[in-house]
């Protein structure tokens, strides 16, 4: 008999937050790579002109949210492939830990660099 | 298919007053001739067992009882073609006339009992509703991959049922009407909606060609997800079980492992649109959790 | 699933050759998507060099832009991330049960307009490489 | 050994709704089926389900229809339960959630259907088997009544008395297909037998390939007659090359039959001049064999089917899957051009005997659905009828078996010693009159030790005489293969007991029939595996088709008249003084006995008149 699945835990919230930074990180990204590869060149990139746009607040804060949306798409993504793959307990809540642990030092350490660009 | 006599003219015109005339018709006198033929030239020639074309089939073997058969292996069977030969057709001669310890699941010949769902040439499908000559030769018939194999093309198929049920694959109405006699009412646009749900004939093929249910044994699947739409977009379901169903497909295991790779909606005999249901399902689960927040 | 022994033939070979276009999509969008969140965390490190001055951030950029091979790299990311977008859309469509008929389509379309805007960027990515 | 209070044996819709039924009388029920449910052919069905549901109809008028169709060879007391009963199970399969073809209004819809005065065939579109048996099974998944699946059963275990009459059944035998097992299941209560047609007995049927008369030949040879069975059904409207149906519903929506010369014959060469393509089946069946024996056929084999004046959105509203066989197995678009249409066997309407509560004359052994005969078809089954008898006698048979209170039954069973006897003159039965040299075991009755008779002890004597047989089977090094026998059957029966029946080929098919069964003596499997042997299972299946097919053929040789479906060249007319009477084979342990049974034509409420049959 199949087991019937008791412990209720929804995967729509994840799923959902998955699809609505994707559709951020589309925008985002776009420009993202169109600013530092078309319009300025990325052989060109400087201290001084990261500095600039850096101080300006509103691209601050998109680079924040950038940073934040990506690194949780990029990471649950990840996580999602290895759930797929069928793994389960313990190697389940490792990977729950590792990856968590990671996406937490990833985002205090892009925010540490944004910051020291911008002067913080 | 294969022949279409250009006979566009003449149809117009006479298309029920001499049904004689139609291409179908030509086309089974065309057969009948090339039948006849055959069987002449095949009294003729003794010595070679058949001179019409032939085709080669390649069939798994696996028995762990017998000897020679505990390893896997591929038997090949010389087959007579014959116009609108299915691959089980082309099984069955191979049992009756060469080795009839060839196993398969087969019944109903016609495509609604589910039994003999094959990986022919790399692909899920039905025996009875693959036509031999839409395929390339050799005609390579394995047992559905990622499943246990019991015997030649005869898989378990226990895991599958189990995910069915798992869905709780059956209807369960609040309350039904007064009256012994009265049936409950079903708008046409609503019976339009889960019909092709309906059709789902259990062959296993979809969950067979996903490489989630493949990779993630716990993943309800497909067909079981499919058999929850079924009921969920009933407008006759009951509140009560529509919360459960819910709960069941939106578990961690259930809709959120699809990946949208469409193999099963390609593969299933019945055509129904598999992946489009379990999308649904996927917003409709998002939609109901909004709604408690 | 438990095999009680190998099915050789049946579970390895002939099955990426028959992958239809939506397992392909699957595959390829995985590897991207690896490939992307790899490439954030070397980035981030990459401009963690910023937190030693001005001048560390210029030489390691300057120097890694330097390198033909870098250049090349990065001609490799654009494809990756470009795919990973459009794919990513045309998932996004999926999900909102739009166009669903058309799904090999949209995915060949995805890989025809992931390789013309690589093609079309190669210029601007290699300027000064060689 | 296994125990519950009820087995059913068959997975199908009339097994399905009996396991239901025995399930709400509060007995422990388990299902012991070959397939899996799913997989029974039930889900082959196209057409519709027969019920008065509405204003307008009546059950009277649907027994009539019935009691006329079977050209008065049902017993009435089976008719007017049928008929009052099927409203209530089809509004019950409603509540099940079936899928139904509906209204504007939301009420499920009905279609004319062949030999109906009204509309009242219920339908799913043209898949209503298949939504029927899902929809049951779904029931029985709900209330988690076990199902043996792949589970084949080859024996009754019945006590060992000389009157049939006085034999008890205990359970069954089965064998797992998957593993080899082979074990007892002891039936507290009762088995009721729901195994379906027989129609592999033909070359060209409409059944699957699992519809081999299992039940009805288990029975027999266990005690219980076999009822009519030359009345067997042949569909007018099947592909030619496969035998895969095409439903009645297409002529119910107005599909018209054309022969070769562009006529519409029903009408023009006066089969049915009322009716015309919505005629009774038999009279159809024959209509195309006449237009083909006379010329008129298109390659001397079939005729045409054309829907395409029905236009495409009414076809793929009702008829959708209709389009989906046509392309699939015959390669023509039904939209585009007429189908080629032949008869072919399609429907047992006799089986084993029982009454309106599906009890045998062995007491604790019921059937039901096709397998059975209750009389309720007679000579001729409409279409659409057969769906409702399966939940309405299921429905019946699991009650009663399961202990439920049922008033006294107005029809009969069991041989008895003044009935009127016939005596053929071919030689049936096992070779020389010698029931032991038929194969290595028993075959059922006769199996049991005489000392110990307590239930337990029946049936794993059963069980112990059935490990025997198979292992004396897997045992032989070679010999004849069963496929051979088989399809010589087929063909035989195909060529001389099909529609139209002359003496000289039935008494050939019975001489067939012999060498049949002399050659079987022989039968080896070459399989010796113990997992998943289908070569065996089809090799034991093969003998039941013999005995099965001996009844029809041996029914159809005594029956010297032309009564629906079955039609005597010598004998043109229906002959009502002699023959309003069943024909019933016993197996009488190997030396087979034909019988006749009066038919029943009084009923509570109405009396039948046999009158003139035309449409
Ligand atoms: C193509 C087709 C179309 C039809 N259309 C209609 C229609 O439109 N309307 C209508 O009223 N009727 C129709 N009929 C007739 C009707 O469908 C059948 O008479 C009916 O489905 C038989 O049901 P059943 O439950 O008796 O048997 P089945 O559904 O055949 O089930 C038999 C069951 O018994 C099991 N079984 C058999 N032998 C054994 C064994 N030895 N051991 C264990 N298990 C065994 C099988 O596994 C199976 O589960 C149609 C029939 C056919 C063939
Ligand atoms: C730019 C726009 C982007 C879009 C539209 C997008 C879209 C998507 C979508 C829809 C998925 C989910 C696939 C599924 O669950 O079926 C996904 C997965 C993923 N994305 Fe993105 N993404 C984008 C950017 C990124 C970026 C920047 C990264 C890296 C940081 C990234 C890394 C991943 C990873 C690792 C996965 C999981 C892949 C897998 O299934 O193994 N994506 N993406
Ligand atoms: S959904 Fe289609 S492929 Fe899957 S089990 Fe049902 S019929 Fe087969
Ligand atoms: S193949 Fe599998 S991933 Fe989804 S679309 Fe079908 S279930
Ligand atoms: S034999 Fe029934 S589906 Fe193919």
């Amino acid at each position: 008999m199949a087991e019937r699945y008791s412990s209720f835990s929804s995967g729509s919230t994840t799923w959902l937050l998955q699809r609505v930074t994707a559709a951020f990180l589309v925008v985002v990204l776009a420009f993202h790579f169109f600013l530092l590869h078309f319009v300025h060149h990325a052989y060109e990139i400087e201290f001084l002109g990261s500095q600039a746009r850096m101080q300006d607040l509103g691209y601050y804060v998109t680079m924040i949210l950038f940073l934040v949306t990506a690194t949780f798409h990029g990471v649950n993504g990840v996580y999602n492939a290895l759930v797929n793959q069928g793994i389960d307990g313990k190697a389940k809540r490792a990977a729950q830990i590792v990856l968590g642990v990671a996406s937490i030092l990833l985002v205090v350490q892009g925010v540490r660099v944004a910051n020291a660009l911008a002067g913080f | 298919m294969s022949t279409q006599t250009p006979e566009t003219e003449t149809e117009t015109e006479s298309e029920t007053e001499q049904p004689a005339s139609s291409p179908h018709q030509e086309r089974r006198l065309a057969e009948k001739r090339e039948r006849a033929e055959r069987e002449a030239a095949e009294e003729a020639a003794d010595a070679t067992k058949f001179d019409g074309e032939t085709l080669e089939l390649k069939v798994f073997r696996y028995d762990p009882e017998i000897e020679g058969k505990e390893e896997p292996r591929f038997d090949s069977f010389t087959v007579p073609k014959e116009q609108g030969m299915t691959v089980l057709d082309a099984l069955i001669f191979a049992r009756d006339e060469y080795d009839s310890s060839l196993t398969f699941r087969h019944s109903c010949r016609q495509a609604v009992c589910g039994s003999d769902a094959f990986f022919v040439n790399g692909q899920q499908r039905l025996g009875c509703q693959t036509q031999i000559s839409e395929l390339d030769t050799p005609v390579r018939v394995e047992p559905l991959p990622h499943q246990d194999v019991v015997k030649d093309l005869v898989v378990e198929m226990d895991h599958f049922y189990d995910q069915m049920e798992t869905a709780q694959p059956f209807f369960d109405p609040d309350d039904l009407p007064e009256g012994e006699l009265e049936e409950q009412r079903q708008s046409r646009e609503n019976r339009e909606k889960i019909k092709l749900s309906t059709r789902c004939i259990w062959c296993g093929a979809c969950m067979s060609s996903c490489n989630i249910a493949a990779g993630d044994n716990k993943y309800l699947g497909p067909a079981a997800i499919n058999k929850a739409y079924r009921f969920y977009m009933d407008e006759r379901e009951g509140e009560q079980k529509r919360q459960e169903r819910l709960e069941i497909i939106e578990q961690e295991h259930g809709v959120w492992r699809c990946q949208t790779q469409f193999s099963c909606t390609n593969v299933c005999p019945k055509d129904i649109p598999l992946t489009e249901h379990i999308q649904e399902l996927k917003r409709e689960a998002v939609k109901q959790n909004l709604k408690f927040w | 699933m438990s095999e009680s022994y190998d099915r050789g033939l049946v579970e390895d070979f002939g099955r990426w050759r028959e992958f239809s276009a939506g397992m392909w999509a699957w595959v390829f969008h995985k590897f991207t998507g690896w490939v992307l969140i790899g490439y954030l965390f070397t980035h981030i490190s990459v401009l963690s060099t910023s937190l030693q001055g001005p001048e560390t951030y210029n030489q390691t950029l300057s120097g890694l832009e330097s390198l033909a091979l870098v250049r090349l790299l990065e001609v490799g990311l654009l494809a990756v991330a470009v795919f990973h977008i459009l794919n990513g859309i045309r998932l996004l469509f999926v999900d909102l049960g739009v166009g669903l008929e058309s799904q090999d389509k949209s995915f060949y379309a995805s890989l025809v307009l992931t390789g013309v805007i690589v093609v079309a960027s190669v210029p601007t990515f290699l300027t000064g490489a060689f | 050994m296994y125990e519950h209070d009820v087995i059913v044996v068959g997975g199908g819709g009339a097994g399905l709704r009996a396991a239901i039924a025995a399930h709400e009388e509060g007995a422990d029920v388990a299902i012991v089926t070959k397939l899996h449910p799913v997989r029974s052919h039930t889900g082959a069905a196209e057409g519709g389900i027969n019920a008065a549901l509405r204003d307008g109809d009546s059950w009277e008028d649907h027994a009539y229809d019935t009691m006329k169709g079977a050209d008065y060879l049902s017993d009435a007391p089976a008719v007017d339960t049928f008929a009052q009963t099927a409203p209530e199970e089809v509004i019950q399969l409603e509540h099940w959630g079936m899928p139904f073809s509906r209204e504007d209004d939301g009420r499920v819809s009905q279609r004319p259907f062949g030999g109906l005065s009204f509309p009242r065939t219920t339908y799913a579109g043209a898949e209503t088997g298949h939504h029927m048996l899902h929809t049951l099974y779904e029931q029985v998944v709900k209330r988690g009544i076990e199902v043996y699946d792949e589970w084949y059963v080859s024996q009754v275990a019945v006590t060992d008395e000389d009157d049939p009459n006085e034999r008890d059944c205990h359970g069954v035998v089965a064998w797992d297909v998957q593993t080899g097992e082979i074990a007892g299941f002891r039936a507290r209560e009762g088995v009721v037998l729901a195994t379906g047609g027989l129609g592999q007995a033909f070359d060209h049927t409409t059944n699957a390939v699992a519809n081999t008369g299992d039940g009805v030949a288990i029975a027999y040879r266990a005690g219980v007659p076999m009822e009519d069975m030359e009345m067997i059904q042949f569909h007018p409207t099947t592909l030619p090359s496969t035998g895969v149906l095409i439903s009645e519903g297409v002529r119910g929506e107005g599909g018209i039959l054309y022969n070769s010369e562009g006529e519409r014959f029903m009408f023009e060469y006066g089969y049915a001049t009322n009716d015309g393509e919505l005629a009774s089946r038999d009279v159809v069946a024959r209509a195309e064999l006449t237009e083909v024996n006379e010329g008129r056929g298109v390659e001397d084999e079939y005729v045409y089917l054309d829907m395409r004046h029905l236009g495409e959105e009414r076809i793929t509203d009702r008829l959708e899957n209709i389009l989906h066989l046509a392309e699939d197995f015959e390669g023509v678009n039904g939209l585009e051009e007429p189908m080629p249409v032949k008869p072919g066997q399609h429907y047992a309407m006799g089986g084993i005997e029982v009454n309106e509560h599906g009890e045998t004359c062995i007491d604790g052994l019921y059937a039901a659905g096709e397998c059975a005969c209750v009389s309720l078809h007679g000579a001729n089954r409409l279409g659409g009828n057969a769906l409702p008898e399966l939940i309405v006698f299921g429905a019946r048979a699991g009650r009663h078996a399961a202990g439920a209170d049922m008033p006294e039954p107005k029809i009969e069973t069991g041989p008895y010693d003044d009935a009127e006897r016939e005596e053929l003159g071919v030689p049936v039965g096992a070779p020389d009159g010698d029931a032991d040299a038929v194969e290595p075991a028993a075959d059922g009755g006769e199996a049991v030790d005489a000392d110990d008779r307590s239930p337990d002890a029946v049936v794993e004597a059963t069980a112990e005489a059935e490990r025997e047989r198979i292992d004396t089977l897997l045992e032989r090094e070679d010999g004849v293969n069963h496929a051979d026998v088989r399809s010589d059957l087929q063909e035989s029966m195909t060529a001389n007991v099909n529609v139209f029946r002359e003496e000289e080929g039935l008494k050939q098919a019975l001489r067939d029939i012999q060498r049949a069964r002399e050659r079987y003596q022989d039968v080896y499997v070459a399989d010796k595996s113990r997992t998943f042997n289908t070569d065996l299972q089809h090799t034991i299946e093969t003998r039941n088709l013999l005995d099965v097919a001996e009844a029809i053929t041996m029914g159809a040789l005594a029956r010297d008249e032309f009564r629906g479906a079955h039609w005597r060249k010598e004998h043109q007319e229906r002959k009502d003084d002699e023959w309003l009477k069943h024909t019933m084979v016993s197996w009488n342990d190997g030396e087979p006995e034909l019988w006749y049974r009066p038919a029943i034509l009084e009923g509570d409420e109405q009396t039948y008149e046999p009158k003139e049959r035309s449409y």
